[in-house]
């Protein structure tokens, strides 16, 4: 075990995989003797070479051809799209061909083994083309695998299992907990399934549901219900594509009540899915609506970033209110 | 002074503009009309059974697209495209390959998939959708493809195959094969931001692939000259700072010179091509499509003459490696083939059920396993509304 | 009053639209001469000249910033998607682009006036390249506005306004329906507003809500319901961004049991967004869980198109199974 | 013959490539470092007004961007953009338009905007985002932009704004405006497909843009040799027929008579030109950047030596055009000015909250009322977590 922040342990699931399978072929803008503008691909040019990890021109369209290309080879293309802002040029390549790729060919072709990283979010005063939570547009494209880790040892797991997969994997970094969010990763090769939802809290009173930099926030929320005499089970969805539905049907079940927070817009957001699926298969137990704490639907702005973020507090008083209800 | 702007350190005192057309690149031509070779140029070097497997793989191609699109006309099948004029572009490209350099292609390059070696069963199948089509019947017809013969399936959106072939031959390159990629699209397709993407990128990280761009004239009803201002699309090289040759692609003798140099440049240097063959797309872009509406006769007549098939068979003939009526026993036979397989494939169950969720994902993830089973559910309580999949299931 | 069908009537409103406001102008792939692949654009190049109705070079991308430019300087360009399939090389340029244009600049410049027209949805062995219901990746883009009309009256008077609308606007029209869809159209110049959903026939027991092609689908189940003595309200939503929350409260707080169809696959749909706010305003009225009847979570078919779309039976059956719950 | 693919016909007999270097286009220089023209050039024809109005905006500009570069360090703002080394290819090409050219900037071309007009207090306002910025405090520092003055607000996507600039020029030309779009990208930007779809669209409809590449030899971290491999970017002009032309971009009579040429010529024939503007990114990318990991001091000190601005201010005050004393005072006192300006402008309040729903829509749809109405009875309840808006509401 090591200390570590989320890029660090990024940087470091990197490191493994390249390590492990000379497959394993990162690149992007500015990934190569940089190491991205963030740093997560930090000395891997060093270590294996301009080959295996390179800078490619400024063309997001191009990556993700380029990484489909690889990917359909064989290889085990690892992309950084450098804000998840700018994964749009790339969307044809990835909503038409990557996710499409397999099914098309009749299995004769797949890009297993393709995963774009990318850095999400807002809460660094970027604006709404520094800070977009882009997830749910991916989460509409049968084929795609859509990932959001929350801390650094979830980042690891999920990161190699992303690599490991032998679907195509879109992988949400947030970007405003790279260096804030830290903790004890294990040094070694590990990998946490996808798929796969976590209790973080056991609960009885509310199902409070969330993904990446939002669990903290809901880890706040949950603690002044708590001094309110409130039961919240926290579920981390890990996986928004494909999503874990059982474990969070089992615990609405249980609670009779479900919040779900996410940093996107309302409207349209994967909060949606989420609340159509879980009032159809709970429909008998639920005790109050199901409640979405999200982004305003609007650009993510600016000088207000603090009066439009699904916070802790507009959390808490949808935890209340849900109770309440 | 470094040069970090990677450009030109000349100077000029005078404004001066570099025309718009400042480079005009020639169009390799080899093969008359007439089936002789042109006064100083010389044929390549071709043994007869290569030549002859061109010959007959662009001759089965004008038969198959003669009867498909008959059968599109008689609703047996539900869409065609023909390749009429352009079968020595794909087929002489072909040609100049290894059998294990991927074929990334557009739709109209059956030739090339022939010649390959892909089989008149495996064209109806894929054709009829039918459950031993390679693509399990998924995709509209000829949307071809097949992994033992290294040819990528096709994939309708334009241009997406480009950066797709650069990261392709990359990975080519990274894991020590001698082989190229070779990707084909239209002058339209061209226009596409793919397009840039691809051919920058494989010329920064030295992919070896050769971009054929078959320039045919029109994209659908779009004239070139309402795609582009430049010369072409080969003059788009010196942007790249990639080598370009121009040939006729009626030419199969060119069109297989200039792939075979191509060839070698790219395995010798990793550095990528592009290619453009300069053609006529004879029929209508589709089946679907009727160009009376926006070309001439006359135009359309003029460009019937420039045969790719006639010229090169003259030239077999006079070689003495063809035989002039064996050769037309050969074909009448081959329709008979053709019609026997047809019958044949459009009798073949459609695939089952369980293929329409399967090769979403490598397996198939839980909620499609719940909507495969709710959707059995609903086909037995309605079997006759659903009669392809309820009598299997 | 003339008897058209959805193409005559796109086509007569680009021809008033033209007639009208010399800033309006068609392009496309095929738009000129041609008159499209469809034919929607026909004999408004002869009409109007090739200045202000033309083909494009074949860039879905270079067609939607090429209209973003256009309407950025105050004029309104009808761009044309040959089909919705290829919509997303196009979409940084319209989510990024066209639909924070006027946020961005503090209302210094906009692209109201832009209007993207482009055919969808499947019914025309198309596979999955020709059979594309984009809308819910539009849906979540706030700024757009994103309509579908169901027949050729609606369509003429949504695009009328469309075009005349302050906001760009997503016009997807059912390509299915192009020459199918028959019926009286008057032949001036008419608009019906966007945002306003349309109770095509009311019923009591149950409410079902669709648009585009799927209403005919919609039509033919709540015959079969009617048949078994269900009452069901019919709801075109016609405008899916913005949507018409308050009309489809209203029935469902009569009917107290809602049932969403559309061709786009269930996850991440639309109606997932529908079913999330339903349930949350409507939670004590409602006596069944809201159903959806969509696509499966795979690209559209060809061969077993039949078996994957969301038809008359499956809508029927959930119907009944909402009446009987 | 036709030629319907709209490409040169001659021929050749024997396979050759074009070289992917077979267009080299020299650089335009006319001002020598020490302030005289090179022998053989001539200056344009500038009257000393137009010629001090373009100084004293590239003297504001590296003022402007010292002290705001501090002010970022000091964290009085969270980002800042320089343009150092880059002021006389924004300035010297903004002075060749006339004042409703339409330009459309990438995030480096504060000159322009300064030319144009753009007041201290109104870089302040954006900087700062409070409520008089034009942007109403919606977008990170440097995303300018104003109607009045006929500057398009910048938008971080790159590259989004080169077929925008297409597309606003060609309704420009159908309005019957006598104006052009200068659109301004950087040779990073240019690898971007909206770079090709743009180009080609301006060339084919014929939409007078001046397309001007600021190359500068750096995208980021990534130096232009790892971002294209043909000639600078002005060889691609000959890929879509179009006029190009290179000039030394901390050249100011080179750029501005290069701009003005090409303005000349977009002006009379609608065509686009292509300009690409060698010079040196001196600063770091941005205040987020630290270029020391990517590239040495050394050759920073040797492209430091190629100051726009001195050689330019030789220049003038030759031509007896400034006096050097005064202007150095009046640089000190700009310095005061800004610092001032800076002062007022970080106090003023931030956008109201109904700004944070207006002009997402030209009217607010009925969803975002409920929005805002639900979040301002929240922020009532919790008016200590909103400080910026609880005060006012
Ligand atoms: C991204 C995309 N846009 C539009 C289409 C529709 N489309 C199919 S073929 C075609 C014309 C292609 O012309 P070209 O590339 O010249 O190839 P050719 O048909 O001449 O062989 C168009 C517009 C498509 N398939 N994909
Ligand atoms: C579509 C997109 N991709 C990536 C970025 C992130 N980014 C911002 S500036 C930049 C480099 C731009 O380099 P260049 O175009 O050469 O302009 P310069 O900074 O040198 O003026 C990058 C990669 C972006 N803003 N937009
Ligand atoms: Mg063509
Ligand atoms: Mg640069």
């Amino acid at each position: 075990m090591a200390k570590m922040n989320m890029l660090q342990a990024i940087n470091n699931a990197l490191d493994l995989a390249m390590a492990k399978d000379s497959t394993v072929v990162c690149f992007g803008e500015d990934v190569g003797h940089f190491g991205g503008v963030f740093r997560a691909t930090s000395k891997l040019q060093e270590k294996y070479g301009k080959d295996r990890c390179f800078n490619t021109p400024l063309t997001e369209q191009g990556i993700a051809g380029f990484a489909n290309g690889m990917a359909a080879q064989g290889m085990k293309p690892v992309a950084e799209i450098q804000f998840a802002d700018y994964i749009f040029p790339a969307f044809d390549q990835i909503v038409n061909e990557t996710a499409k790729f397999r099914y098309r060919s009749g299995n004769e072709f797949n890009v297993g083994g393709l995963v774009f990283r990318t850095p999400y979010g807002g809460g660094i005063a970027g604006g709404h083309y520094h800070s977009q939570s882009p997830e749910a547009y991916f989460a509409h494209t049968p084929g795609l695998k859509v990932i959001v880790p929350r801390d650094p040892y979830q980042a690891k797991g999920l990161l190699l299992a992303s690599i490991a997969s032998e679907d195509p994997v879109i992988f949400f970094e947030p970007k405003k907990l790279y260096r804030a969010s830290t903790g004890e990763v294990p040094e070694e090769y590990y990998e946490i399934p996808l798929g796969v939802a976590e209790v973080m809290q056991e609960g009885k009173d509310v199902t409070v549901l969330a993904w990446g930099a939002q669990i903290e926030i809901c880890q706040k929320a949950i603690e002044m219900a708590a001094a309110k005499g409130i039961s919240c089970e926290l579920i981390d969805l890990r996986s928004i594509l494909p999503w874990d539905v059982d474990t969070v049907v089992k615990s609405v079940l249980k609670t009779g009540r479900l919040v779900i927070n996410h940093e996107a817009p309302l409207t349209g957001g994967f909060a949606g899915e989420i609340a159509a699926t879980i009032q159809q298969r709970c429909f008998l137990h639920l005790e109050s609506p199901i409640a979405r704490v999200c982004g305003l639907d609007t650009p993510y702005p600016l000088a207000l970033e603090r009066e439009y973020v699904a916070d802790h507090l507009k959390t808490f008083e949808a935890i209340v209110a849900s109770v309440q209800f | 002074m470094t040069n970090p702007n990677n450009a030109t350190i000349s100077t000029v005192h005078t404004a001066d503009f570099t025309s718009g057309h400042a480079l005009q690149i020639p169009t390799l031509r080899i093969l008359q009309d007439d089936g002789t070779i042109y006064p100083g140029a010389t044929a390549p070097d071709l043994d007869q059974e290569t030549a002859l497997k061109m010959y007959h793989s662009m001759s089965f191609i004008r038969v198959l697209d003669e009867r498909m699109l008959a059968a599109q006309r008689q609703g047996r099948i539900s869409f065609y495209m023909q390749c009429l004029g352009e079968e020595a572009a794909t087929v002489g490209s072909a040609a100049a390959l290894d059998d294990k350099d991927m074929i990334m292609a557009q739709y109209r390059e059956q030739g090339a998939l022939r010649y390959r070696g892909f089989s008149l069963e495996q064209f109806m199948n894929q054709l009829f959708s039918n459950e031993k089509d390679l693509g399990k019947g998924r995709q509209m017809p000829v949307h071809y493809g097949s992994k033992d013969i290294y040819y990528m399936t096709i994939s309708s959106p334009l241009g997406t195959q480009i950066p797709q072939a650069a990261g392709y031959a990359y990975a080519q390159k990274l894991r020590g094969l001698s082989n190229v990629t070779i990707c084909y699209f239209g002058e339209g397709a061209a226009s596409e931001g793919d397009f840039h993407a691809g051919l920058n990128m494989a010329a920064v990280h030295k992919a070896p692939v050769l971009f054929f761009c078959r320039n045919n004239g029109y994209a659908i009803s779009t004239p070139a000259n309402e795609q582009f201002k430049g010369d072409g699309i080969a003059c788009r090289g010196v942007g790249y700072g990639m080598k370009a040759i121009r040939m006729d692609g009626a030419d199969i003798l060119a069109v297989y010179q200039a792939t075979k140099m191509a060839r070698d440049h790219a395995i010798a240097t990793n550095e990528p091509v592009l290619l453009e063959s300069i053609a006529y797309r004879l029929g209508a872009h589709s089946s679907s499509d009727d160009p009376s509406g926006y070309r001439s006769k006359e135009e359309e007549e003029q460009w019937r003459k420039n045969d790719p098939i006639s010229r090169y068979r003259l030239w077999l003939i006079a070689k003495g490696w063809l035989d002039d009526a064996a050769d037309k026993a050969q074909i009448e036979a081959l329709r008979g083939e053709i019609l026997d397989a047809l019958k044949v494939a459009e009798k073949v169950a459609k695939p089952g059920i369980e293929h329409l969720i399967s090769d979403v994902y490598a397996e198939p993830i839980p909620e499609l396993e719940r909507q495969l089973a709710e959707l059995k559910q609903h086909i037995r309580k309605y079997p006759d509304a659903y009669p392809i999949t309820s009598g299997r299931m």
